[in-house]
């Protein structure tokens, strides 16, 4: 038992303060050090006494001095707030315990949430106690005070607005639609007429909004309602995984997903495979300039046969015929299953593709009725409709014409993100005063006079808007750990209220907007919901503008190249990375080291191509070559991907640091170096050049096919209505020579469901599982030693063509066997099974002699083989959930189904003395998952959602032929394939 | 007449043979009553506190209840350490002046925190929880002992593996009736293990001994 | 004073057949040194079968029936606990064990039993006080008749190993 | 020299040569031990010390950084130091053998071997013996795998062959080295009475317990020497078998497989015997033991290399017949791993060295070859080493889960842990040869006397 007390240990923080080193685990080079001579000295001490003997000296415990009222000691508590990644919000729930966020989940009301929570909302918790955040306010490189600032910046405007009004002052923001934000602007704007603003991020999504303002003569919000779709064709949108609500996505895809007659129906045409692409029935791999033309093929197949009215009014913009070919069937097909559901069908456009794609998607969605039904419009979500390179590059010019004197930037890392041509870092040494509010030390910190460190979301008041317009109060749970300034407080200041905290900036612009007289118990309650009611953008109704359409598309010329695969010049694609977005979550240790949801890449990017482009290239896995692009050159190991489009190449950006950030320094190459403002997307012309060196990449999962062996299994929706007793043989009662163990006596029989119908392999519940279970980073070097510690993996297979593979993800975490392997050769009775049939893995018990995990055929075990939680620094320590034990050296770990939650529901309902309500426990991974995959529940309840699902027809056991009796079943996943295309 | 040895040496060596054989037995017999006994387990050490506090005076002088100090015991896996406001509660009426509580004003006043030196210490790898312990009727005294008759605060049981398990083995005999969790000196007037047998019928008591009730 | 007579004959058969003869006249504290292991000596000596083999028996059963039982108690008896699903009484898996403590149990008590029949370690004996007798252990034949008191038996004796073929006799003290 | 006992057509070449009497015995016996320590032991000695210096680095090393500091990984939790745990067990099983079974057979040339052989045995067992316990997470826990009544009240769990193995080796080493003492009291004896330095006498003196060499000693010792051989017998292959089954009872492909304890049994022969003649061939020659070591005996021990070569050989050919038979496609895909995985070329290597270098025995001229006897005997241990390999690392770096397979790379500790037990093994060897008599004086004289009468029984 460890008192609550133990852990506010307020000198903690200042430790960590003092003593900064990487966060996770360090790579470990072999040898001897002074720390593991030390170690060796320790280790003898425990050889000769007894180990664990309590003459230790007396712990402290600190209580407090003022207890908080709704605080009880050992109980964490559970707060609403938000988290934005770029300009869309998602509703959070954040867990403290006395104090010390350490797990966020996500918050079941919030639209864009739902209760599941995403990788970046889930490990930012790990960036709030990154002790290499930035730390104190600078002026060219030298700490100042927080008021000094003020005073020194106060004098520069007084001067600026007696010079020219101000007028070389400039803004440049994070995309934002926080309300608060935009009064703060307002005012700005009031008080320095010439001022301007501007808004940039690296993954913006201009083209949408321009798509929007071409069919429809204004920039709107498309919003996509995939539970009313029945077929949804996605041009290059990897809407399950990035693409703007993408929870909400998966959760209202997910839902479709069942076999049977509303099953729906995913087309993907894309470059790259994604996860979108993994989960779709059917997938065209096109290079993302041929998606273009692919449209336009749709459009007047559309046009041409399936005569649909309102389209016949650009038919003659539509000169070329269908070529025949594999592509063309494809695209005829398509068009007919889209024709055969006006109303329920629905085209998704990815920010990638230009303007013109996303006004074709509009007016296909329109001429099929499905405004309304499955795209709904509202007006942008951020300020600043567009804030990408264009707009950035308006910036650029103006620096270069040295009309700037102060720029103030709160977007992230401009310096590094901009693209290449604009030579932004040089501009910005160019500028005499530049404001930086920034999480870290980073290329633009280095290049900004003045450098404000930022605090975290969880430090500080804030608000902002959803997808659908949804605003949240997102609240702080602890006080800025290493002094960071909330974005409210540092534009306040320029319309001179520096003696306001951001709450009272807040509070007062809402209590103007809602002069009602019980503001006090609304704002409770929005605090307490984690939104404000009725805050959503009223739909638009807009309506395309043929005429328009007619003229871009005639404008447009045929975009393919005519020259076969193999000749055509190598097109390169940026995209934003699974794991470090656009680079900002760079040095997160968590995202770091989770294996990339396709490429099972950790802590490294990579060029990614198709084995068929690599073999033309004579390129090996891991082979460092140089990529040139518009007289650009950088350095990049190659990866190949089954299934991504021939004769291009695509570059994750976010990686390539060279900032301050220990972490994310030295991990992968920076693509943005290659990137130009006039095709932040995709660009022709690349070439490639082996350097005849090889890149050692940490990769968790390098053999792609299955080997046939019955795994993850998938079929389609025909087939497995043809012969459902195909599963028979794996699953049922096994051959044993033991009498089966008698579990009806057991208060519960806890097992797990997993629907890989519904998995798509997005990764959130493995985040989810590292913050529940204090699961140590062990680093780049330890994951290429094959040493990961992940509870919960998702393994990736590819099947058929390696081409064309169709693949599959599969979650596998421990599947407690009831005839668990691992437990009978444990020479000490480290590991046993509980009368509920939890395979239960006693760590203090455990003297490592990993038979248990030799023997586990779902390799599921991991083993501590360094000590990769001694290294954490104090501030780290901070965010353990103190209901886990955090694992030493040389002991075993593995899943527990979250046993730590179930002993807490069980121990509150015994004192209630009520049974356990099936949905009350819900494991860590269960509850992140935004497709609803994982059913965790007890087997006696035969009304449980997990027993529905052990007895679901799809239902299969892992290895069921080894006799194991897994508690955790699969279900198949069971895809909807066009019968035309078949 | 030149043996190698004299007579004496086969006493010698066999002697030394006999110290050999038995020299482990020895040692590990030593060691074995070792963790065995108080040292190792820590029993009744005194352990100083930076502010005398007599739990004799507060608990059989004053009578208060122990909750009204460990206040989360009932709802929480931790009794609680008071807040230093709650013995302000009364400190600030009595004793207000006394020299003896210099320290817990100045640090109330002050607001930092008093640091106590922890009494009952278990592995980090041990999670207690006292509410589930308290609502089923295990009584303060069974696991603290008579605190009211403790000047300084010690550990009366031996917190080991062992015995923790043979209560959760058979509990009967530690159980009593809930309203009665913190009285010191109960004594059940019918026979221990049938009233026992009542009670964990009454409150549905279902010890369990699964490693995972414990260590997670 | 008690005194040892020693004799030291050529080859190993003539020592058998001196033992035999002297055993005969009913001499019967008599031994045979050899460097190694003479067949017949036993016979010659008329020694009774040796009780190790009974020593290593019971040692052997004894050790078994307890290696099975600690597995059983701790296993099955005191603490059953469901691993992976197996009975908490698994005999098959108790055999390895039982064998092997069956066996140490065994070596252990033949290894000490023999010492102890043999009374040794024993760095001092008699015999060691005579300086010819350092061949016993590499080459030479020897036999010994323990301490005899009377004068005239010992010259009675010393006369008749001559008889017997002894290449020299010798006559040590005992001492305390 | 004229050699005692003539050869026949059965006994070809004898097995003593120019022995007339016991002192030559004695003489060519215990001279190692009287003589003054030649420089080419120095040399050695010096080496093996060297070697045992970077043992101790690696073990402070893997006790300091914990099991990291080795190649192992998740697939691949056993590798090298269970690898080198097996292979020197193996060997261990010569001495044991060779003492213990040959002398239940009778088998005259085992007598001038059998002390050479036990020595190997033990220090043999002494390195395996550090590698269960090094390889653990924990390895100041070990003590767990004890049953000891404890304030956890939880016991250890016997159904895991680990347990197992604690009984077996323990129990192996101390009845074997029981065996080796009770052996050497008589030629302690000897050398206590024999040597002319004063200080070798009492120290002799001291460990020869009052030895006499008596007809009442002889009497029990007899016995009690048979029984000891008797127990080790079973023993000796219950070891073996114990070790396997730490295999064996795994249900990974590769290891799941029920002839793992005869064909473990007939490795460690192979391997023992191959050891011995790789030590003996030099070490005959180096201290003249030409004499009481002949050819006879390098011939006999090359048949039983042969033998057990072919034991292990179809081992070999029935693991890969089962794996095909079974019609299960995981073990079918470990055959095949095995003879074309990335590690394929280990597993040709082994085939090379266990199976096709010994056929070379089966003409005489190879087996009394000492140059041929000494080169296979290499191979064969270099082979057996490789086939603990295959067995641990190459199962396991690919089983069930095409996700989890992972390859293995062993770091300097583990290379350094490996040398450093082979110089630590040759260091006690060293000493062993310098200070005690590295061939049983009292049963060659014995055997001598054998021989002599067997010979007059002839020429009458």
């Amino acid at each position: 038992m460890k008192s609550p007390s133990d852990r506010v240990d307020e000198a903690g923080v200042d430790r960590a303060v003092e003593r900064e080193f990487p966060m996770g685990a360090a790579e470990t080079a072999d040898g001897m050090d002074r720390r593991t001579f030390v170690q060796l000295l320790g280790t003898s001490l425990a050889l000769s006494g007894l180990a664990g003997c309590p003459r230790a000296p007396p712990e402290k415990i600190l209580p407090y001095t003022r207890q908080p009222p709704d605080l009880t000691p050992g109980n964490p508590l559970h707060y609403a707030t938000a988290f934005a990644t770029g300009a869309y919000a998602t509703g959070v729930l954040a867990t403290s315990w006395e104090g010390r966020p350490t797990k966020i989940e996500g918050n079941p009301l919030h639209p864009s949430s739902r209760g599941a929570a995403g990788l970046f909302e889930q490990a930012s918790i790990l960036q709030l106690y990154d002790p290499q955040r930035a730390r104190l306010v600078k002026y060219k490189g030298v700490a100042r005070a927080w008021k000094s600032f003020l005073a020194e910046t106060r004098q520069r405007l007084d001067y600026l607005l007696e010079a020219n009004r101000a007028a070389g002052l400039r803004f440049l923001l994070d995309p934002s639609g926080s309300p608060t934000v935009e009064d703060l602007r307002r005012r700005i704007a009031a008080a320095f007429p010439n001022a301007r603003f501007h808004a940039y991020e690296a993954l913006d999504r201009d083209n949408a909004y321009q798509g929007a303002r071409l069919a429809f003569g204004r920039p709107l919000e498309t919003l996509n309602e995939f539970e009313n779709a029945d077929v949804i064709l996605s041009l290059d949108a990897d809407f399950l995984q990035c693409v703007g609500p993408h929870l909400r996505h998966s959760r209202q895809f997910a839902a479709r997903r069942a076999p049977g007659p509303a099953m729906n129906r995913l087309y993907a045409v894309e470059s790259m495979l994604s996860v979108t692409g993994t989960m779709a029935d059917h997938r065209l791999r096109l290079r993302s300039s041929e998606i273009q033309s692919f449209a336009l093929e749709l459009l007047s197949e559309l046009v041409g046969k399936h005569r649909l009215g309102a389209l016949a009014a650009i038919a003659s913009a539509l000169g070329q015929p269908l070529d025949a070919g594999p592509r063309a069937a494809w695209v005829r097909a398509v068009a007919a299953d889209l024709a055969r559901h006006p109303g329920r069908s629905s085209l998704v456009v990815g920010p990638r593709q230009p303007a013109l794609v996303h006004a074709i998607g509009h007016a296909i969605n329109s001429a099929l009725g499905n405004f309304e039904q499955t795209v709904r419009f509202t007006r942008p979500v951020p300020l600043e409709a567009e804030a990408g390179s264009a707009a950035l590059a308006a910036l650029a010019a103006e620096i270069r014409d040295g009309r700037v004197d102060t720029l103030v930037i709160t977007s992230r890392n401009p310096a590094y993100t901009a693209p290449a041509n604009l030579e932004f870092p040089s501009l910005l040494s160019s500028i005499p005063n530049v404001i930086y509010h920034g999480w870290y030390e980073d290329e633009t910190w280095a290049r900004s006079a003045w450098t404000i460190p930022a605090a975290h979301p969880l430090e500080t008041w804030s608000d902002a808007r959803a997808h659908d317009g949804t605003i949240s109060i997102a609240q702080p749970l602890i006080a800025p750990l290493f002094n960071g300034i909330p974005e409210l407080e540092l534009l306040a200041s320029f319309v001179g209220e520096v003696d306001k905290n951001a709450y009272q900036i807040l509070r007062e612009s809402w209590q103007k907007k809602t002069p009602a007289a019980d503001f006090e118990q609304r704002w409770e309650r929005w605090l307490a919901d984690g939104l404000v009611p009725g805050t959503a953008f009223s739909p638009e109704r807009p309506s395309v503008r043929w005429d328009a359409l007619n003229a871009a598309i005639r404008g447009a010329g045929k975009q393919d190249d005519a020259a076969p695969p193999g000749q055509r010049p190598l097109e390169v694609n940026f995209v934003g990375d699974y794991k470090v977005y656009d680079g900002r979550f760079a040095n997160n240790a968590w995202l770091q080291e989770l294996p990339d949801p396709i490429t099972k890449l950790a802590w490294d990017n990579a060029a990614l191509l198709s084995p068929a482009t690599a073999q033309r290239l004579g390129l090996g896995q891991g082979e460092v070559v140089t990529l040139e692009l518009r007289g650009r050159r950088v350095d990049a190991p190659v990866f190949m991907v089954p299934g991504h489009a021939d004769d291009a190449v695509t570059l994750p950006l976010g990686y390539g640091r060279s900032g301050m950030e220990g972490v994310a320094r030295g991990m992968g190459f920076n693509a943005y170096l290659l990137r130009h403002a006039s095709a932040p997307w995709f660009d022709s012309g690349l070439t490639i050049t082996s350097r005849g060196k090889h890149h050692p990449l940490a990769v968790t999962h390098d053999h792609w096919s299955m080997e046939g062996r019955p795994l993850a299994l998938q079929s389609t929706l025909a087939e497995f209505q043809k012969n459902p007793g195909a599963l028979d043989e794996l699953r049922g009662p096994t051959e044993t020579f033991h009498r089966p163990v008698d579990y009806d006596q057991a208060p519960h029989r806890w097992a797990m469901a997993i629907d890989l119908s519904r998995c798509t392999g997005c990764s959130a519940c493995v985040v989810a599982c590292q913050s529940e279970n204090n699961i140590p980073v062990v680093g780049r070097e330890q994951v290429r030693r094959s040493r990961e510690m992940h509870w919960l993996r998702i393994d990736r297979y590819f099947s058929g063509p390696i081409e064309e593979p169709s693949v599959i993800t599969q979650p596998v975490a421990c599947v407690h066997c009831e005839l668990a392997p691992c437990e009978y050769v444990c020479p000490v009775n480290a590991t046993v099974h509980s009368d509920e049939g939890l395979n239960e893995m006693v760590y203090n018990r455990c003297v490592g002699t990993r038979y248990c995990s030799n023997n586990c055929p779902y390799k599921v075990r991991r083993f501590n083989y360094l000590h990769y939680t001694q290294d954490k620094p104090a501030p780290e320590k901070l965010m353990m959930n103190p209901d886990v034990t955090v694992r030493a050296r040389g002991v075993m770990e593995k899943c527990t189904y979250c046993v730590q939650r179930i002993e807490r529901v069980r121990i509150q309902s015994r004192i209630e003395n009520r049974p356990i309500r099936d949905g009350e426990l819900q494991t860590a991974c269960q509850q992140a998952c935004p497709a609803e995959a994982i059913t965790f529940g007890s087997l006696h309840d035969q009304s449980s959602r997990v027993s529905r699902l052990h007895r679901d027809p799809r239902r299969y056991d892992l290895l069921h032929d080894l006799g194991t009796r897994p508690r955790t079943a699969y279900l198949v996943r069971i895809k909807n394939p066009n019968p035309e295309l078949a | 007449m030149s043996a190698l040895f004299p007579p004496a040496a086969n006493t010698i060596v066999r002697v030394a043979a006999l110290v050999l054989l038995a020299a482990p037995i020895i040692a590990v017999g030593t060691l074995y009553a070792y963790a065995n006994s108080p040292l190792y387990t820590g029993q009744h050490d005194q352990i100083e506190q930076v502010i005398q506090f007599d739990h004799r005076h507060h608990v059989r002088d004053d009578g208060i209840d122990c909750r009204y100090c460990h206040s989360s015991v009932e709802r929480s896996p931790y009794a609680g350490i008071p807040p230093t406001e709650v013995c302000m509660n009364c400190h600030a009426q009595v004793w207000n002046k006394s020299p003896l509580l210099d320290e817990v004003r100045a640090r109330y006043f002050t607001d930092r925190a008093i640091a106590w030196n922890r009494v009952h210490r278990l592995p980090q790898f041990v999670y207690f929880n006292h509410s589930i312990h308290v609502n089923k009727g295990v009584g303060c005294v069974t696991c603290h002992g008579r605190v009211d008759r403790m000047a300084m605060a010690e550990q009366v049981a031996p917190l080991t593996m062992g015995w923790c398990l043979d209560c959760h083995r058979n509990p009967a005999k530690h159980l009593r009736p809930v309203d009665l969790i913190t009285e010191m000196s109960w004594e059940p007037a019918v026979n221990r293990d049938q009233l026992g047998k009542e009670l964990m019928e009454k409150y549905d008591v279902h010890t369990r001994t699964n490693c995972t009730t414990c260590h997670r | 004073m008690a005194d040892w007579i020693l004799g030291e004959f050529g080859t190993s058969s003539a020592l058998l057949k001196a033992a035999e003869q002297l055993r005969r006249e009913g001499h019967t504290r008599l031994d045979t040194y050899s460097p190694y292991p003479l067949d017949g000596s036993s016979e010659a000596l008329g020694l009774p079968r040796s009780k190790i083999p009974l020593i290593g028996l019971a040692a052997g059963l004894s050790g078994a029936t307890l290696g099975y039982v600690i597995q059983w108690l701790t296993n099955a008896v005191d603490w059953p606990l469901n691993v992976g699903g197996r009975p908490p009484h698994s005999a098959p898996t108790f055999i390895p064990i039982t064998f092997e403590s069956g066996v140490l149990l065994s070596a252990l008590s033949i290894f000490f039993g023999l010492w102890l029949i043999l009374r040794l370690p024993q760095p001092y004996h008699p015999v060691f006080d005579l300086e010819e007798f350092r061949t016993a252990s590499s080459a030479g034949f020897w036999l010994s008749v323990e301490s005899v008191q009377a004068a005239a038996e010992k010259e009675q004796l010393v006369r008749r190993l001559r008889s017997l073929g002894a290449v020299q006799v010798s006559i040590v003290p005992e001492r305390r | 020299m004229e050699p005692v006992g003539q050869p026949d057509a059965l006994d070809p070449a004898p097995l003593l040569v120019g022995v007339k009497d016991d002192q030559t015995v004695t003489q060519i016996i215990f001279r190692p031990v009287w003589e003054r320590t030649r420089r080419g032991w120095w040399i050695l000695f010096l080496i093996g010390l060297g070697g045992v210096g970077l043992l101790i680095t690696a073990i402070s090393v893997t006790l300091a950084r914990g099991i990291g500091a080795w190649g192992n990984n998740i697939p691949v939790g056993w590798a090298f130091g269970i690898v080198n745990f097996v292979w020197w067990i193996g060997i261990g099983h010569a001495g044991t053998l060779i003492s213990a079974i040959l002398l239940l057979f009778q088998q005259k040339w085992r007598t001038s071997i059998n002390r050479f052989a036990e020595a190997m045995t033990l220090f043999a067992v002494m390195c395996a013996g550090m590698f269960p316990v090094l390889h653990l997470g924990r390895p100041w826990f070990a003590y767990w795998l004890v049953p000891y009544p404890n304030l956890m009240r939880i016991w250890p769990q016997f159904r895991s062959a680990l347990t197992w193995d604690v009984a077996a080796v323990s129990t192996y080493f101390t009845v074997s080295l029981l065996f080796w003492y009770v052996g050497l009291v008589p030629d302690l004896a000897s050398l206590r009475d024999a040597s002319k330095s004063r200080l070798q006498r009492i120290v002799y003196g001291i460990f020869a317990l009052g030895w006499r060499g008596s007809g009442r000693q002889w009497h029990h010792y007899r016995i009690a020497y048979l029984l000891l051989g008797g127990l080790a017998t079973p023993l000796v292959v219950s070891v073996h078998t114990i070790v396997s089954f730490d295999f064996a009872e795994g249900l990974i492909p590769g290891w799941h497989s029920t002839i793992f304890p005869p064909y473990f049994v007939a490795g460690a022969v192979f391997s023992g015997f191959a050891l011995v003649l790789t030590l003996m061939i030099p070490a005959r020659r180096f201290m003249g033991l030409e004499q009481v070591i002949t050819l006879k005996h390098i011939d006999n021990m090359n048949k039983v290399l042969l033998a057990t070569s072919m034991m292990v050989g179809y081992g070999y050919l029935i693991e890969q017949f089962m794996g095909w038979y079974s019609g299960n496609i995981y073990e079918m895909y470990s055959v095949l791993n095995r003879m074309f995985g990335p590690y394929a070329l280990i597993f040709w290597l082994l085939i090379l060295c266990n199976v096709l270098a010994p056929q070379l025995m089966w003409s005489r001229r190879m087996r009394t070859n000492l140059a041929v006897t000494f080169g296979v005997s290499l191979l064969v241990n270099v082979g057996m080493w490789c086939e603990r390999f295959v067995i641990v690392v190459v199962s396991l770096h690919r089983d069930f889960l095409p996700s989890s397979w992972a390859m293995y790379r062993p770091t300097w500790v583990d290379l350094s842990l490996f040398t450093g037990t082979l110089a630590f093994f040759g260091t006690l060897f060293l000493l062993f040869l310098r200070f005690l008599p590295a061939v049983s004086a009292s049963e060659v004289k014995e055997l001598r006397q054998e021989l002599s009468e067997h010979a007059e029984e002839k020429a009458a």
